[in-house]
């Protein structure tokens, strides 16, 4: 086994290059993907690499990048295409759920779809407007695609070579306030078997109460895990990374255990994905509960300005609020209660 | 009304003469006249299936019929320019692209009897499946055309769209792409003057064939109810595309006779004499005229062809009643190509679900 | 007080004949609502009575539509955008969620977006690709918009009206398959104080369970009502009106109440707005809650062809399943249980 | 290299002559030396912002900046024919325009400091804040100048945009639904050779200007370093759209000599002598020249607009340090213009969290 430590964005450009190699129909789509490699660098050298016509710096139409991708699927290509931000997705939101995400179902499976569309997503690195958005509900919602997110260099280096080669489209994911943070990487822990992609990961055992969560905020979860032990609270915490479809036989098999759940993401509460978690859990856990899922989330607003995104933003104080609300104790910072 | 000729590409003109003085005649010097007796043939067919459908439609049998009548020759001329090889990426109204690229005719009623929400395979075809969000199927031709320039391939993929479809922002990207990357692609745009109400003048002041220069690319604009000369200019732009020349657009100057669809009523928003206007351009009857003065076509040419029609159209209607209703199951497959346990989970359910009323005595209605 | 029978959707032309009466900044936008008067004829007559400026036949560019919009918005008007069918408004996603939903946010509150966006939404109509979307959880989910359905004439004619004049953005989702249903209309009910589109409504009021539903599928509810009170079981039904913001408070009224609830629509399960609602409920009524919430949606399919939808859409059957779930009972017409 | 005259409208060259035989002088006979002297202030006034700016964000007072570095002249050139009544909807670099529209220059900052997501109230100076998302507000440009043609006043529009966006499907679509209602609008293209690392070429084959034909409104291509050239044709546009006659489309043909934005790196995509070669067209310089030939700059002139610059900038450092970062309940105001029953709640729950931490101790720090 070779093991590497290295950036999540680099295991990303690992995992793009090693799937580059492994399959000659994979071909990289986006803006300033090839000389530059992208604003956040994650297909570097790439273009050097494999040439301009496997790695396209595109014009700036978002549209048309995930429409060409989809004739491109139909001539028996594997694109993976980079939306250069988060918010830059919704112009090609039609291309995603009415073609992409269905053209697989209206050829009664003649056409397969296997795209991948990168999205570097969420807040926490003091961006302008448009640049920290968490979009990943708008997909789950719409049938036909696949979402994961990754927390780590190992899951993102296995998990992109894992959407690529999946025949369905996929949304990765990619969290950049994590972009920068190392690892230990199994650079051949990838092409045997699909598993990391669909399935969710326990990142630490604990009895007193579950946290699920993914990409960036995973690492708060663990962090709040931490603390809570000081406390005596024993935390299990779960990286989803499957976001559509979510990996319930794992987050039931926790809840039943602890009989509480905190749910954690950045995007807004309000039909984000802790509804689906939340009300996923309940249906399967009803009476395991001792307390009604709670969700820690990103307020209903737009992605407020820089100086004000640590407030919306959940942080350690506020999961371990959340915690203290599924335990049914008073906060365990301020011993005040609120409902 | 932009029936001058000069305005645009025309080899045989309304009246059925052919005066040849275009240039674009030297693109169709190996058409004889049994070949334009074939053409003439795929016209009356295809608009056979077209008034056979529409029945079908005011009998019940179809939610929904889009008639193309008034555009058989657009559609004939440029499909018949194809190779098999090429592809095509059409709307919902290219009922004679279709016939032309040799899908069964009731494969077309699928999507309109309900059945199912496409109606073939588009690889034993060489055409995609129709399109019905305007535009968007202009960038899935230019992505297989890039798919095919990748494969040093000399298929070239031709997209067809609407008068009413160049407003939409994906026609315009795909014009990017295909002109920045010089993409084998071929836009062939049927003006056939409304978008279901519109007119085109709604969504161009200019000739909508001005788009392409601006697009860095050739612009041709052509007589769409002349079969030959849709033909020769088709060939021109696929010859163009097949040598690595780039995108061409191509505004067919045609007519949507019919309503919109079944559905529509064109009485509330136009007016009778235009369609009388352009009845007297009519694609088929230009090219009948023609053909008798050339003698190619003769009464029991025209027989034969007349019971072709009538033989196709049984088959479809015969083939129409014929289509069974999916399975309640169904829902579930295609939607991914390989296991979710999300939906599989739904699924099982369901099936569970279905299964109950096998065993179960029957609701008493509902009084609402 | 006049009163008149009339459709659901001519129950919406008199709302926008009377909002435009009121207030001479309201416009019309869309493709075919001129000449044609829409595909549905909802904006029927309008032209004829206000003329080319305010009732304007565009192009066919979504984006567009909403995009000029948000000039005109900015210009003082107030627009009422058509998009004509359910399947289309994804065009118009960006221009939606990220420009008509943040400008007021955006600009301190300077600049206000008085638009409304009416979408003929849902299936039940046996109608082709693209044209029974159910679209509405996307929007509950971007932040800065709100979003309301209705089920009837009267609430039709009302909250068109006041979504007109609500300073905010909303979307006004029309079930298609209830335009031709007729219903009394007090003319009159209009103009004093907003009320209707901001909070749910009581349709029938029950004891053993509840059944949270809007739109097309409201009727069905009541029809189960009607069923399952032929068995013995009172089922209180509620139509939301408003699903961004949900009304929680009158849910959870009638949840702590009955003890159990049944969500009901016509998008798919997985991110739609049933679990918003069960979330919502859990989070509120944990502690009255006998069952779990029981979702009864559509599945996680794009939507089918015609000749599938009827087992697609939960009809009147599937509800009196879901009631039967939610009341620990075996189901009412086989006698079997499924999980 | 596009700076061929004979490609675009220049009144005065890279070296400072002014050779008067465009046509398009006619629209600058009003401008004495005085006036140019004034647009010089305007242009080192913003170039000095400009720097200020950078080298705030360098010094960590900002977190990002997109300077224009190169483009003074065609933002000054065009934002100086605009009246007061008139509006702007410009993407995130126009530093210049603004200022020209008498936003104070602090103001620029607060989105790129952080502390709001715009800076000012459009409606104080007629100019909408700034659009990240690439072509959007050629939209509400659009639908700005058809409000304005509902009120029949006479009231234009200006949006601009770059290169870049030509190919996003926003400014096509835009550019159908001003030609068609015949807005008063103008699109001001600054097409200043790069999209990030993207260059022009990547995006179009043809000259920008090629789009306008094809969406029927007339085009103009601009010496986009040269302010009074730009003046020129801007006051032509907004005096068609003024007088009824629709949108133009003008491509003012300029240089981005810095970084996208200070967190882009140059080196990576473009050759230095390109740069280079740009740099001897300088807007600043070329003006500056002219008017030391004729007179009309002098040392002491020259020094009192550096001092005003100075002072200028000297504000702006002082007004940026002192920007009061947001109180943490500000994230709930103005989602909505009236109550809303779901973020009041979520306020309320907020505030009361907020408020535990004043009576409460210090959390113990985490070891990850
Ligand atoms: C994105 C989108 N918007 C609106 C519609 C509704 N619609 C269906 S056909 C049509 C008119 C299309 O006109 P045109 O492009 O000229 O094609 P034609 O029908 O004349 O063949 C419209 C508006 C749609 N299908 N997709
Ligand atoms: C819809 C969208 N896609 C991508 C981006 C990211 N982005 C920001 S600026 C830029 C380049 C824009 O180039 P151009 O239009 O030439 O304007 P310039 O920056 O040169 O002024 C890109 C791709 C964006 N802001 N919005
Ligand atoms: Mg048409
Ligand atoms: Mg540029």
């Amino acid at each position: 086994m070779t093991s590497q430590v290295m950036t999540l964005s680099k295991a990303i450009n690992a995992g793009l290059r090693q799937a580059m190699t492994d399959d000659d129909r994979v071909i990289l789509m986006g803006e300033d993907i090839g000389k530059l490699g992208g604003v956040y660098r994650i297909t570097e050298g790439l273009q050097d690499s494999f040439g301009e016509r496997r790695v396209m710096d595109t014009p700036l139409a978002e549209s048309a990048i995930l429409g060409t991708a989809v004739g491109l699927a139909y001539a028996g290509f594997r694109p993976v295409c980079e939306i250069q931000f988060d918010g830059f997705i919704y112009p090609a939101f039609d291309q995603i759920v009415s073609q992409v995400a269905r053209m697989h179902a209206r050829t009664a499976g003649a056409v397969t779809m296997p795209i991948t569309i990168r999205v570097p997503f969420g807040g926490g690195i003091g961006a302008a407007e448009h640049h920290s958005d968490s979009p990943e509900a708008y997909f789950m919602h719409a049938s036909g695609l696949r979402v994961v997110s990754v927390s780590n260099p190992q899951d993102a280096y296995t998990v992109i070579q894992e959407a690529i080669a999946s025949n369905d489209p996929v949304l990765f994911f990619e969290p950049k306030r994590r972009y920068h943070v190392k690892g230990d990487v199994e650079l051949e822990s990838s092409g045997q078997g699909r598993n990391a992609m669909d399935t969710a990961r326990v990142v630490s055992e604990g009895r007193d109460v579950t946290i699920v969560s993914y990409g960036g905020l995973v690492q708060v979860a663990v962090e709040a895990a931490q603390v809570a032990s000081t406390e005596g609270v024993s935390v299990e915490v779960i990286d989803l990374r499957s976001l559509a479809p979510i990996d319930f036989e794992a987050v039931a098999n926790s809840v039943r255990k602890t009989g509480r759940v905190v749910i954690v993401h950045e995007a807004a509460e309000s039909g984000g994905l802790g509804a689906e978690i939340a009300a996923g859990i309940t249906e399967r856990c009803f009476y395991s509960l001792n307390h009604a899922p709670v969700r820690v989330t990103g307020f209903d607003i737009p992605f407020p300005p820089a100086k004000l995104e640590k407030y919306h933003l959940p942080d350690l104080d506020r999961v371990l609020d959340g915690l203290d609300r599924a335990l049914d104790r008073p906060n365990s910072l301020s011993g005040l209660e609120i409902s | 009304m932009p029936d001058d000729a000069a305005e645009f590409v025309q080899l045989i003109t309304a009246d059925g003469s052919r005066p040849s003085t275009s240039l674009f005649e030297a693109w169709v010097t190996d058409i004889d006249d049994a070949q334009l007796v074939a053409r003439y043939e795929d016209m009356v067919v295809v608009r056979r299936i077209d008034v056979e459908a529409t029945a079908l439609q005011r009998q019940g049998q179809l939610a929904l019929w889009p008639p193309l009548l008034g555009q058989e020759a657009a559609q004939v001329g440029s499909a018949r320019a194809l190779e098999d090889k090429d592809f095509v990426f059409a709307s919902y109204r290219e009922n004679g692209v279709a016939y032309c690229r040799g899908i069964p005719a009731v494969d077309l009623l699928k999507v309109w009897r309900g059945t199912s929400q496409s109606g073939w395979n588009p690889y034993d075809f060489g055409m995609a499946t129709p399109q019905i969000i305007i535009g968007a199927q202009t960038l899935h031709a230019t992505g297989y055309a890039l798919g095919m320039q990748n494969d040093r391939s000399d298929v070239v993929s031709v997209t067809y769209f609407g008068d009413g479809a160049t407003s939409e922002g994906d026609v315009s990207e795909a014009m990017v792409f295909a002109s920045t990357f010089k993409a084998p692609v071929v836009f062939f745009c049927q003006n056939n003057h409304w978008a279901i109400s519109e007119p085109v003048g709604l969504q161009s002041k200019e000739q909508l064939v001005n788009r392409a220069a601006g697009f860095g690319m050739p612009g041709v604009r052509v007589d769409g109810n002349d079969v030959l000369a849709v033909l020769a200019v088709t060939r021109e732009a696929l010859e163009r595309a097949r040598r690595g020349d780039g995108p061409t657009f191509i505004e067919a100057v045609t007519y949507r006779m019919g309503p919109h669809t079944t559905a529509d009523d064109p009485t509330r928003y136009r007016e009778p004499a235009e369609l009388a206007e352009w009845a007297q351009r009519d694609p088929i009857a230009r090219l009948g005229a023609y053909l008798r003065s050339t003698g190619a076509l003769t009464d029991e040419v025209a027989g034969t062809i007349d019971e072709t029609a009538d033989r196709v159209a049984a088959e479809l209607r015969a083939g129409c009643l014929a289509l069974p209703d999916p399975e309640p199951l169904s829902l579930f497959e295609h939607v991914y190509s390989e296991p979710h346990r999300g939906l599989d989970r739904q699924r099982d359910h369901y099936a569970r679900y279905l299964a109950m009323f096998e065993t179960a005595p029957t609701r008493p209605a509902v009084q609402s």
